[in-house]
């Protein structure tokens, strides 16, 4: 660890800025390409350039690993991480919350919208069997959860959660090529302000990809990337609308 | 060699409920047809293109009669009848149509002789045409030998067609036999096929017929190049399967995702549409000398690859007997399986080979369509390359059929072009190092491996049992299969389900069922 | 490829400029490393910056898997390389080619000098069997080639090269770490300047990590890094010698 | 169980021609000493500490004799007698000598028995000294539990011992058994063992005994947080072989590297130099219970893994000998072999197999140090990251002792923390998935493996007995290992060798070869 704030990547030796890369470049696999990767190494910054290994990928394209240094660094004193704030109970303790400070079932409506039928992400946090010992929010005595499954346009998402009259809906995006996952969770929000919707419930999504940072980016409340839990989720759920409940 | 010890009673039990199972459904193939199926008919006599606003013509012939109560006799009658009232050829007609000039229900009615003359010309035409792309492949299979075994099999998924081109002629040279084109997401839930070539996709590029030559043309040139076959692939599934299985027939696609079952259970499609399609799209593999593929890897990607295990054989098993309905050969048929095991599982590899044994135990003869570790590939690219290495140990250790190669970004993203080279790269230098290993070993009698094989047919063959006494639909009402329940009139599609007439005719159907001597 | 010679690298998309990477901070991993490490890639100058794993590797350090994109390119049509441009001759050629340009037989010495014992790739250039099909200078018939093999001490290549009137001297550098070959170069040649054997004869350099532009900024007449041949090497000192003795 | 197939009658002639040559060294053994050796007489009675200039008193001490050419009776006596005649302790003398202060040869001679009197008393407190570290190492592993097997090696080479220290707690912690600690470039050419903790190295780290002092701490901490006892190695070959064995044996290393020919032919030390001090060296070992490493590996880094795999055999046959000779018992001798086959090479696994179980099969009793692929890693990280993979492969299904784990960077540079991360977690990942395959195979008989292991213990036996015939050094000055040429009286350290007089005594030796039942 170093001592002070101020990091960079660690080889072998504190703060000797190692990295290691990979790439390629429409350049042959010969000196010609190798000197193209490393001006290319050298124009991002890099010092110290070592390209290990030229591998022919064929049509013109040679795929380039090296290993550099940068002079870059961060001032861990000044990073500021956007995370869900709220602390993390289980299923009991989030269930015996809900009773005591909000007194009702809560009623969350969850999806894949869009193209996206990647359902397992959205399951794990909502079916009765839940994920990696966690129950999903289906188990939970206090929530009324309904999955609405694999590719539900965002229209059909918030008729539900309408009818329902849903205390937060769940969005899941796996998919990400080209980014159509932001494009797909920037329509849902629009729809919902356009349908008056956004400030009536929580909109929270998650995926691999998605980060808290990115989804308040985006307009939603939450945000949860891999490795989350149902009882992250119903935790967050729980305590936000029960602090929403005694300032309204 | 490597050779399990299985009762073989348990293999004829296994075959005898999956044969009661398939053939149960002999009044669905006989008596119904769907609109895939009638567009497909239209693109075999020769009807291409689309209306200005993406609509392919086969639909709009198609629609058409529908909407004019003219469909329950099929597709081919009525458009042979405007040819010679009109004087047109097939594209003609369906032009006129999309143009909204004739009305196919308001023609006169030529005499049946006539019409099944112009039929039979049709059909002899682009079943010959199919002929001879079969004939082209067996030619050149012939003339630079045959493919590896197990075959190194890639994806290309970049969305632009042009780009997929690039990439797959630069993996065909690294040394992959065979090309799949992934399909933009979703297409199988589009009730037509994309007209002409496309440049943008997600998550993969669409299946067109332009794609398809676009692609073929590609890897021609690099064939020619290698003096190697390269193969290419792609998914006859979803709504128009039969359609994109007569696209891959005409520009000579080599393999076909073409599961009986994929559609119901992971697709919500209906499942009279599925079989029904299946039934028809199989046939049309089977006439063009087209390996099908089957999808049992999705069982493993939602369910345990240990618990569910036998979900995958039973599928197998399913499989193999549809397909035979329709024709196929069982060298023709690439049966799924999929290395999903949880690395944190001890044997994880022990599991496995158990597994892949199996399936070549019971289906010896098939070009099993072996699945990488999907599920359980994280954003560790280091350790997914370590697991890709161990699905191509099992691969050739058990010599299966086909090895879709795993990339390391697997759970990053789609393959760029180094992931797919050092799939490449792995899977060459794990085919070589245990090359002719498996001649070196034996099990151990009553060893893990053969007891779990043993204990994993046992369940799949009361599992069909038992489906086979309930009966297919009721057991996937019940969510038997992949814990998804589908009713038997639920899902998308099952409008384009309907039952044929005393007139129907389809000139394909015949000719083909009559040569494949079905 | 490009159309044009501007070109960036590639990963599934024309110069869609994705990059993996790989490095470790002296960061826990949890969501304040992973900004740590994003922040890092940043500051670099990446963008759409996807850490994909966080790996922990104790003693308070994470290691970290990315994919960016990089908005640097190179111009090829500025990349000047500097290689060995000599043509490469196979072993008869060469033999012919010194007999008749020459007329005498040259001697080189060759050592890994000061602490590097790494002799197999001298050995690769210089012993009788040679590498991968290629015999080594032992073998031509117009060589005299002496290897002194593992761990010379500069002095010791030196004074035996001024014994044997060296036509030139083959030096290797296979250890690298805290750039000991860049020093045990430079001292060689000037060792040799100050003796003034620098001009009596060719000073050639190899090695994993060296390149011929490497050897030229050293001082030296050549470098040959992986994969070159005796033959490649051969070539160089048959020409090049030829060359002079015209000029001279 | 995957067991070979081997002539009995094979492996008696293997281990009676390897017996022959070891056996005919006695001459050696028993009138010979070396300064390396009566330096770490020195040690051993308590000298430690260098000069300003870095020249450590036990060289200052030695050579001092030498040069009043006083050694021949060794270097115990003249500092006991010092001791007596000055009222100093060892150290003490060492002190004077080293500040000009005290000539050795000058000093009046105290009586016999009154030398060895405090002899006997050093000498016994500093074996107790050493049991006492055996003893606790022997209680640590009953409390935690033994080592896995194979166990998880790795190496640190930062050239920085507090930087090693830092690396080495993480890579226990990751699960590490076993760390090792490279040395500096070249030390072992150093006839002297430097002092002090040091913090510049080229590619390894100094050996010295404070830098394993510093070491052992910081394993000793992991192995109480993480209830594993984490074994520490570093290397006691080259002109210092039996000093840094001994400072081993004080600080209590666990392994040590320890070859009989290693300096010999790869470092071009003198034979009888080396053959001596590595008697004396390896019965320190022996009396520390710490277990010795042999340098095979390096037979393969030069020389065709294939061509010459019987030099690793006829190696280990011989480096067993020549410890027994030393009171080494068969389960502390860790014989070398190393996976270097080409991975061009087809069925470089199965080669591999044969060669890993042949060493299996004559040793079964052996922690066997296997050594992975780094001849054709390549600047590559991800093939090697996979050569990698497939040597775990076999040290699990072929249960080696000891996996000295490959780094994905092996071709690049001395591990960066990550890579080392990155090669445990390769060889957990895959000891796990095989862990019990080899229970569920057996060899096909008269395979390829079966074969492959005849035939390479039948060419280390063809050139062991040819060795015997010829007597080693003979066959070593012809270059018959390691086509190496290696003159009898050639290589560095032969001026460090010398005959014993008859008032020789080396308290140590005669107490552990009684000890050890020598
Ligand atoms: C399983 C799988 C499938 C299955 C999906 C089955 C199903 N019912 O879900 C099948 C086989 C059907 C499939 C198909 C396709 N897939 Co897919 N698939 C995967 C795979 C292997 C695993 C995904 C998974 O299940 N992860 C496990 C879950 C538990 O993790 P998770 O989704 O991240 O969810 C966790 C968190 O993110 C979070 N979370 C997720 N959602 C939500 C929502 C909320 C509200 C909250 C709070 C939290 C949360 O909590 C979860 C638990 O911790 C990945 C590769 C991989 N290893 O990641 C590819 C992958 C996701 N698929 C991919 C693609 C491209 C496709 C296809 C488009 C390919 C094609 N053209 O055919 C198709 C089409 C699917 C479609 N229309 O969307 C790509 C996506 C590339 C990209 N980044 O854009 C991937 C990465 C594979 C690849 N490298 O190409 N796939
Ligand atoms: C074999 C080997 C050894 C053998 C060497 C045996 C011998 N007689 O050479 C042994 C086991 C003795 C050894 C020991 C050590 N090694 Co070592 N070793 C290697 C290894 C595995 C292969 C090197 C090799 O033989 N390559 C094959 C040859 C053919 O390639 P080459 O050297 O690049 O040569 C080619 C070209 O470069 C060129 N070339 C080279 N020299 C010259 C000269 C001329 C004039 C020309 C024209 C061309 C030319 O032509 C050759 C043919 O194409 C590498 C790892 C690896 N896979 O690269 C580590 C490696 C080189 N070793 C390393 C280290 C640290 C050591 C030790 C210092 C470790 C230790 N502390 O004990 C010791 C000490 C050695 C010393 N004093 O120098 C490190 C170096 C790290 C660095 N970059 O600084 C490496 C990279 C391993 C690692 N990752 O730690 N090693
Ligand atoms: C049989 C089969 N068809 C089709 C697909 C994917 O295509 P789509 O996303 O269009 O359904 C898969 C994917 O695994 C499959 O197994
Ligand atoms: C037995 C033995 N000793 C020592 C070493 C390396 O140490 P040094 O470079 O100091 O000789 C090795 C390296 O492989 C070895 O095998």
């Amino acid at each position: 660890m170093s001592k002070n704030n101020i990091i960079r990547p660690y080889g072998d030796t504190s703060g000797d800025g190692k990295m290691q890369l990979s790439f390629s470049l429409p350049v042959p696999p010969d000196a010609f390409g190798k000197e193209a990767a490393r001006l290319l190494l050298e124009r991002i910054g890099f010092d110290n350039i070592e390209i290990t290994c030229l591998r022919d990928l064929r049509e013109g394209y040679t795929h380039f690993i090296a290993y550099a240094v940068t002079s870059a660094s961060v001032d861990t004193s000044k990073i500021k991480v956007k995370v869900v704030e709220t602390p993390v109970m289980d299923m009991e303790a989030t269930d015996a919350y809900i009773s005591e400070h909000i007194g009702r079932k809560l009623t969350v409506v969850g999806a894949c919208i869009e193209s996206d039928a990647h359902t397992v992400g959205i399951d794990a946090i909502m079916n009765m069997k839940g994920y990696n010992h966690r129950f999903g929010l289906e188990r939970y005595q206090m929530f009324n959860a309904i999955n609405m499954g694999a590719q539900v346009p965002s229209e059909d998402l918030l008729a539900r959660a309408r009818k329902e009259k849903a205390d937060a809906i769940l969005v899941s995006q796996v998919v990400t090529q080209k980014n159509i996952h932001i494009k797909n969770l920037t329509r849902l929000i629009e729809l919902a302000e356009a349908e008056r919707l956004r400030d009536k419930m929580l909109f929270i999504c998650g995926g691999p990809r998605i980060s808290h940072e990115l989804a308040i980016e985006l307009g939603y409340d939450a945000g949860f990337g891999t490795g989350s839990y149902s009882t992250d989720v119903a935790s967050f759920i729980a305590i936000t609308l029960a602090a929403r409940a005694v300032k309204a | 060699m490597l050779k399990l010890d299985i009762d073989p009673k348990l293999k004829t039990r296994a075959r005898t409920a999956a044969a009661r199972i398939a053939g149960s459904f002999a009044w669905l193939f006989d008596d119904y047809s769907s609109l895939a199926i009638e567009r497909t008919v239209l693109r075999l006599m020769g009807i291409d293109g689309a209306l200005e606003d993406g609509k392919p013509l086969p639909n709009v012939v198609v629609d058409h009669l529908q909407a004019k109560n003219a469909l329950l006799r099929g597709a081919a009658i009525p458009v042979a009848n405007a040819m010679l009232s009109r004087g047109l050829n097939a594209q003609e007609v369906a032009e006129a149509v999309g143009r909204g000039e004739l009305d196919l229900s308001e023609l006169p009615e030529a005499p049946p002789e006539q019409l099944y003359k112009v039929l039979d010309k049709l059909s002899t035409q682009m079943l010959a045409r199919i002929r001879g792309q079969r004939e082209k492949r067996d030619k050149l299979f012939a003339e630079y030998g045959p493919r590896r075994v197990p075959a190194i099999y890639v994806i290309v998924a970049t969305g632009n067609i042009y780009e997929d081109a690039v990439q797959a002629k630069a993996a065909a040279t690294e040394g992959a036999d065979i090309i799949a084109v992934i399909r933009s997401t979703a297409q199988s839930l589009l009730d037509f096929v994309p007209y002409g070539a496309t440049t943008v996709g997600f998550g993969g590029t669409f299946a067109t017929q332009e794609n398809f030559r676009i692609m073929r043309a590609a890897l021609d040139e690099v064939s020619e190049q290698q003096k190697r076959y390269i193969s290419l692939t792609n998914y006859a599934s979803g709504l128009c399967m039969p359609e994109i299985a007569a696209m891959g027939a005409m520009e000579r696609l080599d393999l076909m995702l073409n599961d009986a079952m994929y559609g119901i259970l992971f697709r919500d499609i209906n499942p009279k549409r599925t079989l029904l399609d299946q039934y028809f799209s199989r046939m049309v593999n089977a006439y063009a000398g087209i390996e099908i593929q089957t999808g049992e890897d999705n069982y493993l990607t939602t369910s345990d690859a240990i618990e569910k295990a036998y979900t995958v054989t039973a599928s197998q098993l399913l499989n193999e007997q549809f397909a035979l309905l329709s024709g196929v050969k069982p060298e023709k048929m690439g049966l799924g399986h999929a290395y999903e095991i949880d690395p944190e599982q001890e044997n994880s590899f022990s599991y496995e080979l158990a597994h892949a044994l199996l399936t070549k135990e019971l289906f010896p003869d098939s070009p099993v369509k072996y699945m990488p570790p999907t599920k359980f590939a994280s954003g560790n690219i280091f350790k997914t390359h370590l697991m890709d290495a161990m699905f191509n140990f099992v691969g050739q250790l058990t010599h299966q059929g086909v090895q879709l190669l795993g990339m390391m970004t697997e759970a990053i993203h789609t393959p760029h072009l180094a992931d797919r080279s050092l799939a490449i790269e792995n899977a060459q230098y794990i085919f070589k190092a245990v090359k002719d290993l498996g001649d070196n070993l034996a099990l151990a009698p009553n060893s893990f491996v053969n007891r779990r094989a043993g204990e994993v047919l046992r369940e799949a063959v009361e599992f069909l049992e038992m489906v086979a006494e309930d009966g297919l639909f009721k057991a996937m009402e019940r969510g038997e299969f992949a814990d998804i329940k589908r009713p038997e009139n639920g899902g998308k599609g099952l409008e384009g389900v309907f039952r044929k007439d005393a007139q129907y005719f389809n000139p394909f159907l015949e000719k083909m069922k009559q040569e494949l001597g079905l």
